[in-house]
């Protein structure tokens, strides 16, 4: 299974996201300049977590318009999977690869604290490693993670069970809870959490593994 | 042409000389070395490399008394920031700095630069930094400015180091009416490097390119006191100096850029432009390296429009490298620098005449020889007295409380003893997924990327106890440290400090810091932990009122085996608690329940026993490595019952302990903050053997216990509530910063 | 030439700044402060000296990076 | 009644922000972009009715709160 991370200009969970994929799938990620135009052969991309561009103007605004991004989205239209954390997840909503938009957190601090976040949707490529409504515990590090969408388009994410993940207790004032979301097709996913600070006992817990797991799973 | 051009042609008047902070003895010394006038622009030149703050000229004499090697050392003080070995070929690299006056003026910028220009001393030597430390000092809370200021500087460490990727693992926070007007923002960053790819500043070639890089150089910062005190003319809104703006997304690229660039074989010597930018980093190089250097000003990256030579070579703007080539590399930097997206400009070469010279529009703005300005700046022997011994205060002088658990709510509630996870919740310290050791204990741990092994790393000082005595104080600092360190299963290596005081032209000024780095030599000498870098930062004063003396010492460690670790909060029901270190007096002199609970701050600190510190510390870090232990913390603010509280807080465990003191006053037993001790939890099957074996080695049990229920007693005095502590403890600081 | 643009929030959407600035300013003792809403200011100097070309090339600018249509207005004005 | 406040960055203030933008434009293949400056622009309804009094309050607003002044310039427009 061949991965790939996107490296930004100021992406700072590139070797984070690299290390975990690799702890899953045994193979090193390829790492991919944002400036390249073509996205290598890969079955699984990350966009990694950091202040791309400083987030600067609107997080993730500006990477969403780079070069690789027309790879990624050729990548996400192929129906193979791709995965946003954090600045990731900023980059794919200004891509338009994911509704609704990431503002600033309700009380305007950045957060950095382990947040309890339950599994709202296990049949997913991204989930099905955990039990449905499982509680799971990850980090999360962020200073725009207050998720937005208009009525409707919640109300669409809901029933159509493309909320993958819910806040226990919302550290950032994110509507409906809301921690990760899927496009319409299942194989992009958006979280604020950063599963890849969590699947090493080390550091504190495993509980991110089940997710890189899954995917191995999925894309064998 | 502007006046601030003329005025480089202009003649230097007295007045000029006095805006510029040199005497008039300093003045002739420059004009003998000279053997002429300087012009305005190198006027500028040599006031900047004379300041204190560059050439440390009433700190260097005392300075040079503090232990600065070992066989863990690699590079001592000099550099840009000090390394140490930690084995398999892997080298750590550290610094601390202060940015006090920025941060008062504008506390997010100040406090953002200064963890901006902390970073870049450490990735300068090629190091990729892996950790930050803050120690802040604040005025006391009712200030109206307090609340201001702490928002301000705690979301601009976050801002800056958050987006640099780095997380941010621990730190200190005081409140005290002594800094309401001057806080201190102290920053450190911890780096790794491969000790066969460290980088210093002497280059080492004639004729090699000197070379830019980073962000572009703008009027920020500029000599406030000169520009000031200038005339200005119909553009002066243009000209006047700017606070400095951080980009920290600039200096993430900077970094990774140097880090990539170093990878080759092309650079002969690197050096951050930090203070005085462009002047220090190249006569600090040039006088490393024993040369000279000229520089064509004309092709300095510039932001703004017709910038002087002396704006351009006073300028403090941020994110900005000097680097020397190895011939023939320009293109291979350029290269990667450009893909960085950053600018990239030779502007000079090196050359063997020993001196600045300096072109700007077709003219030689300035040409001096470098020894001077370094080497030769002026240094003083400031008079001191010393700081008088204050009297030690007997338990029996300070009345007990009426209930014992009151004082305890009362003291874990208050400023100083309050959760500062208000604070570390807004930096980023899982960045990097190595931290083993989050915020909130002892020491911040960061693992080796892809080993096994640790660094353990705290920043502790006790300014009241430097201000009652600085010698104790200075010794007390390093202790903290040391225990903070070893508390975790660490070995402490060495430390750096930022030594924080008032006016040193005073002489009890003085006296404090003589007295504080004479403890703090002595502790490091007995410790083993020499110091490898530092930072003086001198006339911290508002209205003549100084701050309290604040020497901040930041200390490494180095755990071998990071699964050892151990944390300071409660495991297990049933654990027995021993405290066992150095005796116990009941010491309440410049206690914290002194001040909390009776609002005196008087008294001799408590003594420091160096040899019982080094015993107890080597005991504790023993039985952490055999596993003999399950949780451990070190006594300190607010002593034995605090500590204990903190091991409880957020667990469900509470704790009854015993001190078998009939002599002391029970308060003194609780509260008294005397040193070299830490509390360990254990297997109770371990008690005897343990207490035995520390006995052997000459230490003290000093109480016993057991971890039970869910509340905390202490000889047989009504329990309290371990949930209602927690609440009171991490309530304080957010119901603080609630109005913001 | 020089552009002027202002980006707001459009109608319904939240925006977490400007109710803390509101709730900020009515605990600092400011009474009858209704809704706060915060946008971006930007100025742009542009080497095109045609202002009817300089609003295409900016009102371009916005949709293409500048405002995020889908939560966001913004308006131009163009001149010295 | 409303006020309309712009609060920019006094001259010679680096704008990471502006710089960052600036890149970008030129990145995306716009020619000609010069110095991009990015400031804050606030919408605040007030209850006050009386111009002078709301434009007093604003001001007041704009010195504690809303703008940074050692940094930042403000300019406040009353009306509705
Ligand atoms: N400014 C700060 N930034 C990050 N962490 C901080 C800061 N101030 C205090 N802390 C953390 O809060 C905890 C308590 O601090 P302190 O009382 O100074 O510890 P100790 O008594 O062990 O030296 C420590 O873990 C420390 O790292
Ligand atoms: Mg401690």
């Amino acid at each position: 299974m061949k991965t790939a991370v996107i490296v930004f200009p100021g992406s700072n969970c590139d070797r984070d996201a690299a290390v975990a994929l690799e702890r899953a799938t045994g193979k090193p990620a390829e790492m991919v300049w944002h400036g390249n135009a073509e996205l290598p052969d890969a079955d699984l991309v990350v966009l990694p977590g950091g202040f791309s561009y400083g987030d600067y103007l609107r997080s993730g605004a500006m990477s969403a318009r780079s070069p690789v991004m027309e790879g990624v989205i050729a990548h996400a239209k192929s129906g193979r999977p791709l995965v946003g954390i954090c600045n990731g997840f900023q980059v794919l909503t200004e891509a338009g690869l994911l509704p609704g938009v990431l503002m600033r957190n309700a009380d305007l601090h950045f957060v950095c604290k382990t947040v309890g976040l339950q599994i709202t949707n296990n049949e997913t490529i991204f989930t099905n490693g955990y039990a449905s409504g499982q509680t799971i515990n990850v980090p999360v590090a962020h200073h725009d993670g207050n998720y937005f969408a208009d009525d409707e388009t919640l109300d669409r994410l809901e029933g159509e069970g493309r909320v993958a993940f819910r806040y226990t207790d919302n550290p950032n004032g994110s509507a409906r809870d809301i921690a990760g979301i899927l496009n319409d097709e299942g194989n992009v996913l958006g979280m604020m959490p950063h599963p890849e600070r969590v699947v090493d006992e080390a550091l504190g817990g495993t509980d991110g593994s089940a997710l890189f797991a899954s995917l191995v799973e999925a894309l064998q | 042409m502007s006046k601030l051009t003329q005025m480089d042609t202009a003649e230097i008047t007295p007045e000029m000389v006095k805006e510029h902070g040199l005497s008039p003895e300093e003045y002739d010394v420059i004009v003998q070395r000279l053997n002429r006038a300087p012009n305005y622009t190198e006027l500028g030149i040599f006031s900047v490399m004379w300041s204190e703050h560059c050439s440390y000229k009433s700190s260097r004499f005392h300075l040079a008394k503090l232990p600065t090697t070992g066989p863990q050392v690699i590079q001592g003080p000099g550099e840009n920031a000090g390394i140490i070995d930690i084995g398999d070929g892997d080298a750590a690299v550290f610094k601390m700095e202060s940015h006090n006056h920025p941060s008062y003026i504008e506390p997010y910028q100040g406090a953002a630069t200064g963890v901006g220009g902390i970073m870049r001393d450490v990735f300068t030597m090629g190091a990729r930094p892996v950790a930050n430390m803050n120690a802040l000092r604040f005025g006391e809370p009712d200030h109206p400015k307090t609340q201001h200021l702490v928002g301000g500087v705690v979301a601009g460490i976050g801002g800056y180091g958050n987006c640099m990727g780095v997380p941010t693992v621990g730190g200190e926070t005081n409140f005290h009416a002594g800094y309401n007007g001057n806080i201190l923002v102290n920053a450190m960053t911890v780096g790794l490097v491969r000790t066969d790819k460290i980088f210093l500043s002497a280059p080492s070639g004639v004729g090699n390119p000197v070379v830019y890089v980073g962000s572009k150089t703008g009027r920020d910062g500029i000599h406030g006191a000169t520009m000031a005190s200038a005339e200005f003319d119909d553009d002066s809104d243009e000209k006047r100096p700017t606070v400095q703006v951080g980009d920290p997304f600039t200096e993430k690229l900077l970094l990774e850029a140097c880090l990539e660039l170093m990878q080759e074989d092309a650079i002969d010597a690197i050096q951050d432009m930090g203070a005085a930018g462009l002047t220090s980093s190249s006569i600090e190089m040039a006088d490393k390296g024993g040369l000279g250097i000229t520089m064509n000003l004309d092709v300095v990256p510039q932001r703004e429009q017709n910038m002087t030579a002396y704006e351009m070579m006073l300028s403090e703007s941020q994110e900005r490298m000097l680097m020397v080539l190895k011939p023939g590399r320009e293109a291979e930097a350029k290269a990667i620098f450009d893909k960085w997206g950053l600018d990239f400009a030779v502007i000079g070469e090196t050359t063997d005449t020993g001196r600045l010279i300096l072109d700007h529009n077709g003219e030689t703005v300035c040409d001096i020889p470098i020894r001077p300005l370094a080497d030769d700046a002026p240094k003083y022997q400031r008079p001191w007295v010393p700081t008088p011994d204050a009297a030690v205060l007997s338990a029996d002088q300070v009345p007990a409380p009426i209930d014992i658990g009151e004082a305890l709510k009362k003291i874990i509630a208050s400023p100083d003893i309050a959760s500062r996870r208000w604070i570390y919740e807004q930096y980023d310290y899982t960045v990097m997924a190595d931290t083993v050791q989050i915020p909130g204990g002892d020491a911040g741990v960061v693992r080796v990327h892809g080993t096994n092994k640790a660094l353990a790393i705290s920043t502790d000082v006790t300014p009241r106890y430097c201000q009652a005595g600085p010698l104790e104080g200075g010794r007390q600092a390093v202790a903290e440290v040391y225990r903070n360190i070893t508390a975790v299963g660490a070995k402490p290596l060495a430390i750096t400090d930022c030594l924080n005081f008032g006016n040193p032209e005073r002489p009890e000024i003085m006296g404090q810091f003589v007295g504080c780095l004479e403890g703090i030599g002595e502790a490091c000498r007995i410790l083993d932990t020499p110091v490898i870098s530092g930072n003086v930062s001198l006339y911290n004063e508002t209205n003549g009122q100084a701050i309290p003396p604040t020497p901040a010492i930041g200390g490494v460690g180095l755990l071998k085996d990071a699964s050892k670790m151990t944390t300071k909060h409660f495991k297990a029901e049933g654990d027995a608690i021993l405290v066992i270190g150095g005796g116990v007096t009941g010491h309440l002199g410049q206690s914290i329940y002194l001040r909390e609970m009776h609002g005196r701050e008087e008294g001799a600190p408590p003594p420091v026993d160096l040899e019982m510190e080094l015993k107890a510390g080597n005991f504790v870090r023993g039985l952490i490595t055999e596993a003999r232990v399950n949780a451990v913390h070190d006594i300190s603010d607010g002593g034995l019952l605090v500590a204990v509280s903190e091991m409880a807080l957020g667990t469900a465990l509470g704790a009854d302990i015993t001190v078998d003191d009939a002599n002391t006053p029970l308060h003194a037993l609780a509260f008294g903050e005397d040193q070299a001790r830490y509390v360990v939890t254990l297997a109770p099957g371990d008690v005897t053997s343990v207490t035995k074996a520390a006995e052997a080695a000459g230490l003290t049990v000093s109480a016993t216990g057991t971890v039970c229920g869910s509340s905390l007693t202490i000889n047989g005095c009504a329990p309290i509530s371990i949930d209602e502590l927690t609440e009171l403890n991490e309530d304080w600081l957010p119901t603080f910063m609630g109005a913001e | 030439m020089k552009a002027r643009i202002h980006i707001t929030l459009k109608n319904g959407v939240l925006d977490p700044q400007g109710k803390a600035v509101q709730n900020a300013l009515g605990s600092l003792g400011f009474d009858g402060v209704g809704d706060v809403r915060q946008g971006k200011y930007m100025e742009i100097e542009l080497s095109e000296t045609d202002p009817d070309k300089a609003e295409k090339t900016v009102e371009l600018m916005c949709q293409k990076l500048l405002a995020n249509t889908v939560i966001e207005n913004y308006t131009i004005k163009i001149g010295d």
